[in-house]
């Protein structure tokens, strides 16, 4: 099924013609600069609303698609589409981006190339979610790790180039065990083809050894990224000294093209490889539920709290992966992945709002802050009742999915997965109260002002979302609702 | 009003979102519009019950609407309202106690500096509470079961500045939580078993036999753990004391009348899950029991005013879980009407005399009946319907609670030696803090009546904890259990026998509270000092919170801590050493380089350096130099060409 | 005429041109030069387009677009010209030997 | 007949032009000579039947780069007759050398064997031309455009005082 303009290609090249446009402006014209950033990485956003309306919601086949001969020695195509799980992930990459680029106005060092990185990101993040050829998408992947490299390394914290090379290393190393999955892809079919659609087909029909090793290697390039447990430590460290906007970028987007990456390519394609691995990964999931809920009690720096939070969360997107059978525990993962987006998105945004005037992400130098800011105490506690998944919002939505789709596979591993709600609880209304309740130091934080209505309107859409998601989940099911439904068929082969 | 029973829980919505958005900065209107819309809601659901009352027809009224929003193949989740007796009942518990709790707060809250956001959370409060009550399925019932979780961690920790008060909300939130992992359980065990949690459909196939034996008690249980953490039963039952940090009305609203209520509610919607599965019931019985003794037992010594009311909640909670058990459907339901209207006073009574005296403890009041008429009066009247004597509400539901236990003698003696000490606690509470001389002058001195907003409150509730229960008196044709009731109605038979009975302990408890703190004939203390090791014990409440903070919180601590230093030092450690390693590797590579195989390298760099620093002499950077040069080659080329020394193939172009 | 007549008029100008920046040493004659080796180039390619293949315009156009080149290229130049007399206060072609190693 | 005698002309007055151009001690001299001398390749262009581009030679070379030289020419040298020295020490080498260089490009010239054509070139030109570079030849029309643009560009970066 084919659109009449590539609008695809327009949704992902958008940026990259803002970072032109941002190229040929002066330096010093701060906030041209901005507003220009912020125009480009609108349109896009309009673009992909335009996508969701003419998306056809009913059937699972690929949508919008391009195809043009790219490379014709390696039949590698220029191939994108989109279906029920990539275009959610769109809308929400260009709406975080948006919102990361207003929340970047604070950003004073380097202008112009803060934004033509940030715009660069943009581009290589829409790409990963529309390219159906394992060339393109490599090459989007790879796309992102270098501005990605460059805005924690120049605009993040006191130690932000050991994270910079942490993450970029690390990242770089899951990415060679999926150029080599890719490869012997590419070699074990015939005639040799890098569609991943061709490939989707073909998948079943490779030998037991070979799905199960290139699921194992695509598994580790994955992992890495989402991260499941062990493979998280470049995180706290990445989301710690990146700047605000990086990090919201990070967890809402980054994160997700783990879990995306696996919807994607390696489930459907190597049913063996999901069959084989299934257990270990509703382990790891399971681990990283409690362990990343147990790690956050611990910190003391409020964003590092939060970034241990999205290996918690992430874990429950493992546990649902794990259940591969069930079309409801894929949907809780597609829906955790969109509202720990949104949700923990806005967290490092109200984060760094906080850090923007206090100077300090230190938990225990805080308190009574509730009583100085209400609205921001309001915004964020809302946002803290939506991480700790509580009902009504789109955390408990996912989790729930999730518990009600994987229990019957692995009732005892959720049975101790549920045991994390009650840990999330925990750490999170222990921030809560020594962050926001209890005695204010007026001597000390006196001069801490509330929040500005530029931070408020970028935080809003957010929260509108997690609570339109959160009460009123149908639509968002729907859209993703036949997609996923042939993707439990395509694991089934 | 039968087929829109939604508008009901959207009012208090409304308010809250008006409220939140527009309205906060005029603590009037703000006020206004909660209690209005409450009112509003208040009308309708009288409204609603007189219709259900009136509603002829073979069963009892049932009305069921929903609309989905989670839809796969042969799964949906939806949202929902059933309207049956027991909705309606509630319904009119929840709006009665939120309606005169707001009017209440008007004077209790006068002059707070958070007197708008009080109120919205109130009706925040009385939205999920509303919605809890008619929901149709247990998704539905669960989500609104945490919200009123929320609402409540919100108001007890209202005035956040004291570190008690946030405590204490934190511990009921995550008190509750725990007993909520239970519940998502039970919950899950039914997606699985009966894949669909509707109300209809789930007792349908529970009766029909679709889950039994193991699956189902575990399910029944885990439901029940829901109730437990919600309507603090033991285990679970230590936030309930804590929340008294909140501000009174607060109390008397969540703490002692609709949300821990919301526990005993669940359990009264399972029945058919707990009539399926004797084990499960039993559990629940047990567990009300031992509540309901060990609560009681605690509150016979506590100086705190709200404490002694927490306590006496969570044993009158105790009690109705207790008759759920023990299959008592309409008892349950009837005393948890009933103790909705007299707790609620009772807790309003209390946020009054702390409103005069400043203080919760009891040793520090005395002799206030002179100074507070109304407040006394509607407190005794409270305390007198929550002992049971005739013929206000408290009896014919207690009464009710007891009859159900006929079968098992052993709960009966302890629901008796329960209700015994009810009543003397009361009546010590009572005696103590409106009779004798004034223990405090200076604080007497200062008390004085609260205004007519908190005491107009109080004479409602007195009528309604005086002639609520004349609905459910045995005798009447068309009474309480006629409507309310599960499976068939059953007509209670009145048992005179254990009317005389349970009046009689209850008489008892009073006159022994009188003879020990009025007449002071028997010497309170010395009784405290004679059974020393016993009054202490009670008066630590068992250990219970020291016990879990050993037990649970710190080891749970210890673990976070020593996993956070094995995630930093192990395994980042080991990334970390990995990159170490590398760095290492690459400076021994380096070393090599540099000597080894540079060294080749660089002998061949020193032969060239040499060779042009020779040839070098030929530039002389001036342009026309190079360019004889070019022009110089460039002839030599195509005379060489011309030639036919060279044999290039493109010089031959054009040539035929 | 011949086609020879004009190759020939069209080398010895080329060569004349290419004398010129031999031997100039004033940066501005040096580029006077280029421009007669560029018109040699032209009168080459319109004599090629006249006698071989005159209904196709191909020389012409090709003329065209060197004229413009040249224009380009004379543009450029003498904006160098006028920095490097700005720098040296010299327009001596030989003075400037930064290309010395 | 006429033809012979008119290119002969103009072929004198080039080669003699150009001498000129490179000859001449006087640098001011030696622009009125350049254009003399393209003005008179313009009219060899009409002896080829290109009037399109004898057009574009008048008001590109005469009218523009030679304009500029003049100018370049008033800016730099302190004009009024002061002459510096206008040739290098190559005179003798670079003589020799461009005579080898006119025998050699003559020789090769007439060895080989060009394949002419008897057409008679259309009469109207500068339509076809124009067609041309709007059709086939639009992409190098275009780039060429965008290199003028260029080229200004740098010009004016180039010759730009700093700090004004």
């Amino acid at each position: 099924m084919s659109y009449s303009y590539p609008l695809l290609s327009y949704i992902v090249f958008m940026p990259l013609l803002g970072l032109l446009v941002i190229l040929f402006l002066n330096k010093e014209k701060h906030s041209t600069i901005r507003w220009v950033s912020v125009f480009f990485s609108f349109v896009t956003m309009i673009l992909t609303l335009i996508l969701l309306k003419d998306y056809n919601w009913t059937t699972h086949e690929m949508q919008f698609v391009e195809m043009h001969q790219w490379i014709p020695a390696l039949n590698a195509q220029y191939f994108m589409g989109v279906d029920g799980i990539s275009v959610p992930m769109l809308l929400l990459t260009s709406l975080l981006s948006l919102i990361a680029i207003v929340i970047s106005f604070n950003i004073t060092k380097r202008v112009k190339e803060y934004f033509v990185f940030f715009l660069l990101l943009e581009c290589g993040m829409l790409g990963v979610f529309v390219s159906l050829d394992f060339l393109l998408f490599y090459f989007f992947w790879e796309v992102m790790l270098v501005p990605m490299y460059f805005l924690i390394g120049v605009w993040g914290g006191a130690r932000r180039e050991y994270a910079a090379i942490k993450f970029f290393l690390y990242t770089l190393f899951g990415s060679i065990f999926m150029l080599v999955a890719i490869l012997v892809l590419y070699f074990a079919s015939e005639p040799h083809t890098l569609n991943m659609l061709e490939m989707t087909k073909l998948g079943p029909s490779f030998s037991h050894g070979i799905q199960v090793f290139t699921f194992a290697f695509f598994f580790i390039a994955f992992a890495i990224k989402v991260p499941v447990w062990p493979f998280h430590t470049w995180l706290p460290d990445a989301h710690v000294e990146a700047p605000t906007a990086i990090s919201i970028i990070l967890a809402a987007v980054l994160l997700k093209m783990g879990t995306y990456g696996m919807l994607r390519i390696s489930w459907p394609m190597l049913p063996e490889g999901i069959r084989y691995f299934s257990v270990p990964i509703v382990i790891l999931g399971v681990i990283a539920i409690i362990y990343g809920a147990l790690v956050s009690m611990a910190q003391k720096d409020l964003k590092k709290l939060v970034a241990y939070s999205s290996v918690s969360h992430m874990g429950y997107c493992m546990v649902a992966l794990g259940a591969y059978t069930s079309v409801k525990a894929l949907a809780g993962c597609m829906f955790q992945m969109i509202s720990h987006g949104l949700i923990t998105g806005a967290m490092f945004l109200l984060v760094g709002v906080l850090y923007d005037r206090a100077h300090t992400r230190e938990i225990a130098a805080f308190g009574g802050i509730g009583k100085k800011l209400p609205v921001y105490t309001a915004l964020m506690v809302m946002f803290s009742m939506a991480s700790l998944g509580l009902p009504g919002m789109s955390g408990f939505i996912s989790e729930f999915m999730i518990f009600i789709g994987a229990f019957p596979s692995y009732p005892i591993l959720v049975g101790i997965s549920i045991l994390g709600v009650v840990l999330t609880a925990a750490y999170i209304l222990r921030m809560v109260q020594r962050v926001f309740l209890g005695e204010f130091d007026t001597a000390k934080w006196g001069g801490l002002t509330e929040i500005n209505a530029r931070e408020v309107l970028a935080v809003a859409p957010l929260g509108l979302l997690t609570l339109f998601i959160g009460i009123y989940p149908k639509p968002l099911n729907e859209l993703m609702r036949a997609t996923l439904e042939n993707i439990v068929m395509l694991m089934a082969r | 009003m039968l087929n829109n029973t939604f508008i009901i829980p959207l009012l208090p919505l409304f308010a809250f979102i008006v409220i939140v958005f527009f309205t906060r900065w005029k603590e009037k209107l703000s006020a206004g519009i909660s209690i209005s819309m409450t009112a509003i809601g208040w009308v309708l659901s009288i409204i609603t019950m007189i219709q259900v009352v009136t509603h002829q027809g073979e069963h009892a009224v049932r009305i069921e609407q929903a609309f989905d929003i989670i839809n796969f193949t042969g799964f949906r989740l939806e949202l929902g309202t059933l309207l049956d007796p027991l909705t309606a009942v509630m319904l009119i518990v929840v709006t009665t106690v939120a309606l005169m709790v707001q009017i209440y707060s008007l004077g209790y809250m006068h002059g707070d500096p958070r007197f708008s956001r009080y109120y919205a959370y109130l009706s925040l409060f009385t939205f999920s509470m509303l919605g809890l009550v008619v929901a149709n399925n247990f998704f539905e019932i669960f989500i609104f079961w945490e919200l009123v979780g929320l609402t409540s961690y919100l108001l007890i920790g209202f005035w956040f500045e004291k570190k008690s008060a946030s405590d204490a909300g934190k511990k009921a939130f995550i008190t509750t939580k725990v007993g909520d992992l239970g519940f998502l359980l039970g919950l899950l065990i039914m997606g699985m078993t009966l894949g669909t949690f509707n109300y209809g459909e789930v007792f349908g196939l529970v009766e029909a036999g679709a889950i039994s034996g193991g699956l189902l008690t575990l399910m029944a249980i885990g439901i029940f753990c829901g109730a437990v953490g919600k309507s603090a039963q033991f285990p679970l039952h230590v936030w309930l004391p804590d929340a008294m940090e909140g501000p009174t009305p607060v109390s008397a609203l969540i703490h002692a009348a609709t949300m821990v209520a919301a526990g005993v509610f669940l359990v009264a919607r399972c029945m058919t899950i707990f009539i399926a599965s004797p084990e499960a019931a039993m559990t629940v019985a047990w567990i009300g029991l031992i509540t309901a003794f060990m609560a009681a037992s605690i509150a016979l010594v506590q100086n705190d005013i709200k404490r002694v009311l927490a306590y006496s909640t969570l044993s009158q909670l105790g009690y109705m879980i207790m008759a759920l058990g023990l299959a008592g459907f309409t008892a349950g339901t009837f005393h948890l009407m009933t103790h909705a209207f007299f707790k609620a006073l009772l807790f309003l009574g209390a946020g009054s005399v702390i409103h005069a005296v400043h203080t919760n403890n009891i040793q520090e009041m005395g002799g206030l009946s002179s100074k507070m008429k109304t407040t006394a009066m509607t407190f005794i009247i409270a305390s007198l319907s929550i002992s049971g004597i005739f013929p206000l509400s408290g009896f014919w539901s207690k009464d009710e609670i007891i009859a159900s236990a006929h079968n098992h003698p052993f709960f009966m003696v302890i629901a008796l030696l329960v209700a015994f000490m009810t009543a003397f606690y009361m009546f010590r509470l009572c005696f103590l803090t409106f009779f004798g001389a004034p223990r405090d002058q200076e604080k007497y001195d200062h008390a004085h009546e609260s205004p007519k907003s908190m005491t107009m409150p109080l004479v409602f509730l007195a009528v309604l904890s005086v002639c609520a229960g004349w609905v459910g008196i045995p005798w009447l044709k068309h009474g309480f259990s006629s409507v309310v009731y599960h499976g068939h109605p059953h007509h209670v038979e009145a048992n005179i026998l254990l009317m005389i009975i349970s009046s009689l302990v209850a008489v008892s408890g009073i006159a022994l509270a009188y003879l020990m703190y009025y007449k002071k004939s028997i010497s309170a203390e010395a009784m405290g000092r004679r059974f020393q090791p016993i009054y202490k014990l009670l008066y630590n409440k068992y250990y219970i919170d020291e016990i879990y903070d050993a037990v649970i919180i710190q080891p749970i601590y210890w673990t976070a801590r020593s996993l956070w230093r094995f995630d930093a030092g192990i395994i980042d450690g080991l990334v970390n050493l990995h990159a170490t390693v590398t760095i290492w590797l690459s400076k021994v590579k380096y070393w090599i380089d540099v000597y080894i195989v540079d060294g080749i390298v660089n002998g061949l760099g020193l032969v060239t350096g040499a060779a042009s620093s020779v040839l070098r002499l030929i530039q002389s950077g001036r342009l026309a130099h190079y360019l004889l040069v070019i022009l110089f080659g460039l002839i030599v080329i195509g005379f060489l060409a011309s030639s036919n020394l060279l044999n290039w193939a493109f010089l031959e172009v054009g040539i035929h | 005429m011949e086609l020879m007549h004009y190759l020939t008029l069209s080398a010895i100008l080329f060569s004349i041109g290419f004398f010129g920046i031999l031997t100039r040493r004033n940066a501005i004659a040096i580029l006077m030069s280029l421009e007669l080796m560029f018109n040699a180039v032209n009168i080459n390619l319109v004599a090629f387009n006249r006698f071989i293949n005159p209904g196709e315009y191909v020389g012409q156009i090709f003329a065209i677009f060197v004229v413009v080149v040249a224009a380009a290229e004379a543009t450029v130049g003498l904006a160098i010209i006028i920095l490097i007399y700005r720098n040296w206060r010299s327009i001596d072609a030989d003075r400037v030997n930064l290309l010395k190693w | 007949m006429i033809e012979q005698i008119v290119f002969y002309l103009f072929a004198f007055v080039i080669v003699a032009s150009a001498l000129a151009v490179v000859t001449m001690r006087n640098i001011f001299h030696c622009a009125l000579f350049l254009i003399l001398c393209l003005f008179t390749v313009a009219g060899i262009y009409v002896l080829l039947s290109a009037e399109f581009l004898a057009v574009v030679q008048v008001l590109l070379y005469v009218g523009a780069v030679a304009i500029l030289m003049i100018f370049a020419i008033m800016l730099t040298s302190k004009l009024a007759g002061r002459e510096i020295q206008m040739s290098n020490e190559q005179t003798f080498i670079g003589t020799f050398l461009s005579l080898i260089m006119v025998f050699g490009l003559v020789v090769s010239f007439s060895r080989t064997i060009f394949r002419l054509s008897d057409e008679v070139p259309p009469s109207e030109s500068t339509l076809a031309i124009g067609r041309l570079l709007m059709t086939d030849y639009v992409l190098p029309f275009e780039m060429i455009s965008v290199l003028l643009l260029a080229a200004l560009i740098g010009a004016i970066v180039l010759a730009r005082r700093e700090g004004n």
